[in-house]
């Protein structure tokens, strides 16, 4: 078998998050490699449609869910529009898992501040079921979520879920004009929510991911809370093709983001040629 | 030349333009100049070994170009036209770019070879110029040099390939395109490929597969060669471009002929002047139609 | 192309012909000849259009990519468009196309353009006929479909 | 290593049992459109090679990544999606008067292909073909080798070197391939052939040595540090961006994988050729593209050739074959842009990276 030759996976459940954003869930069609499949969170893979192409996403399950994993994806191109089309039951091809993965040995009896915008909550989704299933290994868990609008929120029944625990804390937050009047979240940006809901750096590490641009006005609030470049780990999107060093389409300098990548510390991107 | 010179030193001093795009003496021969300072333009030169359209520098697509601020260009009759067809679908504005036009002889059909203009040596697109004294212009510069030899190997091609048998040109061009990669240099390198998002990048629906498969090289080529169509300037610079050496040219001149003979309309110096699939005439020929 | 390939003409093979038809005139046309019981070959398969100037050149490649062996494009007489003008815009491309794909070996019977109004229903039936005749005479057409052997070696 | 004899008859003997065998024999052909032009063919008989003519056009690279690859056939049926695989394993070929950047280009290559990941497809004709190759003397003054630490009589990536000597050929076997390949059509080596090919090659590389000073290792911590270096935006005002230097470049390997209909229900996954030189390389879904212009894009491609390769895999990814600026229709000439990094860099060092 030939390392671009993916492995065939059943969509079990469709879940749309918005008017454009759907997740799937994916369970190996061969047994015996669902058995030995493993991955960490933060760990991306190339999911196919056949006959319109591959897309690369993270693994938005936690790796301490087996028997499947869930992908997130926006229809934008061919691929991802290929793959709203396809209903439950129908295959999908998927290589991987690729690229690196959050530190989470390392995060292990230390705060977490987790950051999210719009669907950049699907990584850091992965990370956060992971530490709340192996809740008692870590100190205190935030979660700052934002969107541009109620309505583009996504996994709303689990911000339900994780708004009634009592062992995490939750900060809700849309941009102003994006509220609905029965909305109880934060109206402001995510660099604001941060400031009003992070007291202390102290023991604590960010997971921070979303667009760009709120990743590069969140960076400097966080440093100003004290957190140093190398506790702040975020996970970086390239186009890419094989996933696995070889296309020469995700570099950004001398880092190959599919191979070095896609977590990376703000330390390591403040180092990185800023072509990204 | 020293007329050449003088005026770009004088275009760069006075902030006429920012850059002059003109020819200069590379290490392996001409090439493509950038002037962007008075004190550099005595690096200009005009010969014969100017075989590059600059004109195709004005393409908006080159945005490393169109940062750089007003530009005047040096053009061949035959460059002057593909500016022309720029202005005349809206891609550069007329007062935006200073035309310096030079009168022409001929050029090279390979750039840097130790020759004169011959039968063999000069280039085929050359053959029944018209536009030696370049019509559109800001500045006209130089004497006009004697008429070229012409170089009859085109179009002896065509006529060859015109009396075979539709199988015979079936598989020709299927030789010739059997090598076409899909790299697009032919694309990138043309001064009238303008289009934002090219049709054979369209994925929903996949027009033209992206593979180089011979039926994929065969619709992209004769898509591009249609889309060409009253365009092409005949500049051969899709032909320099090809890293595979198909001789795209001559299918951009059959049907350049083509429209010649139908319509009546030549890819010209007149900006103004329309083209041909913007408009009709009810008379047209339709003998093909039923 | 040299497509006589005697082993597959011989026996079963009957060509695809796809036609592009105009809405208001060939198509009216067509289902006249239909509803005047008028016998066709059944080799074409019609696909409606709003006016011939629909018609991109890379419909007409795509379905002999997709295995058509002749391709019909069929509008209002010049001067009867829908749309006023549409056919004669349409008419400068396809001379245009027609001649390109005669230089590139495509046998001219390969691609028919004819003007069908709405009231030829006759004219309709010759089209139909005589193109999936000539397209039987050339055999099928495989050459826009091949897939391998491309790039350099 | 060792050495031995091959005679002009045993060269074509040689050829021709390979032939005879229905073994894929490639060679420098002359070019169909162009006979002054010379491609790396298949060839049917061994007069239809043309060696010591001309460096070929295009490199070896097709040979073992092809310009468009299947990787796999997929059919969708009424219980889902059926994939056929592709083999890995490539029929037996052998490429007579390689030159020797071409050979070498294949080992450099070979770092990426087999880093973590092993590409299968790329091994598997890596392994299947051996490689015979030419002393070279067909250097212009668009060559380098020498600049890039090899040579016109480098052996890196051969399995046989041939330098010609009196009545054959001076054979440096290399591999077990190359011994395996020259089996019983070698002699002992005549004792004035040692000398004559010794002053050949001395020879070929005077030909060559003088075009581009020897690149040093700094020049890779210099192009790194220099990445925000405003030159950049003037470097690549005459690219086209038409990509024809990575199409003939003999250690360009990034590509694309696409998917294609055969039918509604069946179709193929394939490999293509790609280049950072084309804009739609880095195009995000979103619309951001974070290569913007032609300035980034070329940057792109000396800093992955100079620095990044380097940085990663231990060496530069080129092999000094000049064909880029052979190619370029917009006059790039990549020797003489190394000459002025290379000054650059030696009196910038407050700037270099080392």
């Amino acid at each position: 078998m030939n390392i671009y030759q993916p492995h065939l996976m059943r969509i079990r459940e469709i879940t749309d998050e918005t008017i454009d954003t759907r997740t799937l869930k994916l369970e190996f069609e061969d047994p015996a490699f669902a058995e030995q499949f493993q991955f960490s969170a933060g760990q991306f893979g190339e999911y196919s449609v056949f006959g319109e192409g591959e897309s690369t996403f993270c693994i938005a399950s936690p790796p301490t869910r087996a028997g499947y994993i869930e992908c997130s994806f926006k229809a934008t191109g061919k691929v991802t529009q290929a793959l709203r089309r396809l209903d439950v039951g129908d295959t999908v091809g998927f290589r991987g898992p690729y690229g690196n993965h959050f530190p989470l040995e390392e995060m292990k009896g230390h705060s977490i501040v987790f950051i999210a915008g719009g669907i950049g909550l699907a990584p850091v989704r992965s990370v956060i079921w992971n530490v709340l299933d192996l809740r008692e290994q870590f100190k205190d868990v935030t979660i700052i979520y934002g969107a541009r609008t109620v309505a583009d929120l996504v996994y709303k029944r689990e911000l339900e879920v994780w708004a009634s625990r009592s062992d995490l804390r939750l900060c809700l937050a849309v941009d102003p004009g994006g509220e609905t009047p029965d909305w109880k979240g934060l109206v402001a940006r995510i660099p604001t929510a941060v400031e009003q809901a992070v007291a202390t750096a102290e023991d604590t590490f960010a997971v921070i991911c979303g667009p760009p641009i709120m990743i590069k006005y969140t960076l400097p609030v966080l440093t100003k809370l004290g957190f140093p470049g190398e506790r702040i780990y975020t996970t970086l999107e390239n186009r890419m093709k094989c996933g696995i060093g070889k296309c020469g389409r995700c570099n950004i300098g001398p880092t190959y983001v599919c191979k070095d990548g896609p977590v990376f510390t703000a330390a390591q991107m403040r180092d990185l040629p800023q072509e990204f | 030349m020293k007329q050449l010179q003088d005026l770009a030193r004088k275009l760069l001093s006075d902030g006429t333009v920012n850059v002059v795009i003109g020819y200069e003496s590379g290490p392996r021969g001409i090439r493509p100049a950038f002037i962007t300072a008075p004190e550099q333009a005595d690096k200009l030169v005009f010969n014969i070994h100017c075989v590059q359209n600059l004109a195709t520098y004005l393409n908006p697509r080159r945005k490393q170009i169109t940062q750089l601020g007003k530009v005047a260009v040096v053009v061949k009759g035959c460059d002057a036209r593909a500016v022309a067809g720029m202005i005349r679908e809206k891609q550069v504005e007329r007062g935006n770019v200073v035309i310096l036009a030079m009168r022409c002889g001929g050029v090279l059909e390979n750039s840097g070879t130790d020759t004169d203009l011959t039968a063999d040596t000069v280039s085929v697109r050359c053959a029944g110029c018209t536009d030696r004294e370049p019509k559109l212009f800001d500045h006209i510069l130089g004497e006009l040099p004697p008429e070229p030899p012409v170089n009859t190997r085109r179009t002896d091609q065509i006529a060859a390939l015109e009396k075979m048998t539709a199988a015979e040109r079936w598989n020709y061009w299927t030789d010739q395109l059997s090598r076409c990669i899909r790299c697009h240099a032919c694309r990138e390198a043309c001064p009238m490929c303008f289009c934002v998002k090219c049709t054979a990048e369209k994925t929903q629906p996949q027009w033209i597969d992206p593979s180089a498969t011979p039926r994929a090289n065969r619709a992209w080529q004769t898509m591009r060669v249609l889309h060409q169509a009253g365009r092409c300037v005949d500049c051969l610079e899709c032909e320099r471009a090809c890293p595979e050496h198909i001789p795209l040219g001559m299918l951009a001149r059959y049907v350049a002929d083509a429209v010649e003979k139908r319509f009546d309309y030549v890819a010209c110096e007149d900006p103004s002047q329309a083209a041909p699939f913007g408009v009709f005439s009810p008379s047209d020929d339709e003998e093909f139609i039923r | 192309m040299s497509s006589k390939v005697v082993e597959e003409t011989v026996s079963s093979w009957s060509p695809k012909v796809l036609a592009f038809v105009c809405n208001w005139c060939t198509y009216t046309g067509a289902d006249l000849a239909g509803t005047s019981r008028l016998k066709m070959d059944p080799n074409v398969r019609v696909i409606k259009l709003p006016c011939s100037s629909r018609v991109n050149p890379l419909f007409i490649i795509k379905a002999f990519e997709r295995g058509a062996d002749g391709v019909i494009v069929s509008g209002c007489h010049t001067g009867d468009c829908h749309y006023s003008t549409g056919n004669f815009h349409a008419r400068r491309r396809f001379a245009i196309l027609h001649d390109l794909l005669h230089f590139m070996g495509v046998e001219a019977d390969r691609v028919t353009f004819a003007w069908v109004s709405a009231s030829e229903g006759n004219k309709w039936q010759q089209v139909v006929n005589e193109t999936t005749e000539r397209v039987k005479q050339l055999g099928p057409f495989g050459g826009f479909g091949k897939r391998e052997g491309g790039g350099p070696q | 290593m060792t050495h031995s004899f091959l005679s002009h008859q045993g060269f074509a003997a040689l050829v021709a049992e390979l032939l005879a065998a229905n073994k894929r024999v490639i060679a420098p052909v002359r070019a169909q459109d162009d006979p002054e032009q010379v491609d790396y063919m298949p060839i049917q008989k061994f007069e239809d090679a043309a060696f010591g003519l001309r460096l070929p056009r295009r490199s070896l690279k097709e040979f073992f990544l092809p310009p468009t690859e299947v990787l796999l056939h997929y059919r969708q049926t009424k219980a889902g999606i059926e994939i056929r695989e592709v083999p890995t394993e490539a029929p037996p070929q052998v490429i007579f008067g390689a030159t020797p950047c071409d050979a070498a280009a294949l080992e450099v290559v070979d770092k990426v292909m087999g880093w973590d990941y092993r590409d299968e497809l790329w091994f598997g004709r890596r392994e299947a073909t051996t490689i015979v190759s030419f002393l070279c003397s067909l250097m212009d003054s668009t060559c380098f080798c020498t600049a890039v630490g090899l040579g016109p009589e480098s052996l890196r990536g051969s399995d046989v070197l041939l330098v010609p000597a009196d009545g054959g050929y001076l054979a440096h076997v290399i591999t077990p391939k190359g011994e395996a390949l020259l089996q019983g059509h070698t002699a002992e080596v005549p004792a004035a052939a040692l000398a004559s090919a010794e002053t050949a090659q001395s020879e070929a590389r005077k030909k060559v040595e003088n075009n581009l000073a020897d690149i040093p290792a700094e020049l890779s911590g210099w192009l790194a540090a220099n990445f925000d270096n405003p030159l950049w935006k003037t470097l690549a005002l005459r690219c086209h961006g038409c990509g024809a230097c990575a199409a003939v470049c003999p250690t360009c390997h990034c590509f694309d994988i696409v998917d294609e209909h055969d039918s509604a229900d069946s179709g193929v996954r394939r490999r293509n050729w790609d280049s950072c030189q084309t804009s739609l390389f880095t195009l995000h879904a979103s619309g951001h593209n974070p290569r913007q212009s032609q300035s980034e894009r070329f940057r792109q491609r000396i800093q992955h050739k100079f620095s990044i390769y380097p940085s990663r895999f231990g060496e530069i990814l080129c092999t000094g074959c000049g064909r880029c600026s052979r190619a370029c229709p917009g006059g790039m000439d990549l020797p003489n842009l190394l000459g002025e990094f290379v000054t650059l860099a030696q009196t910038e060092p407050e700037v270099s990276g080392q």
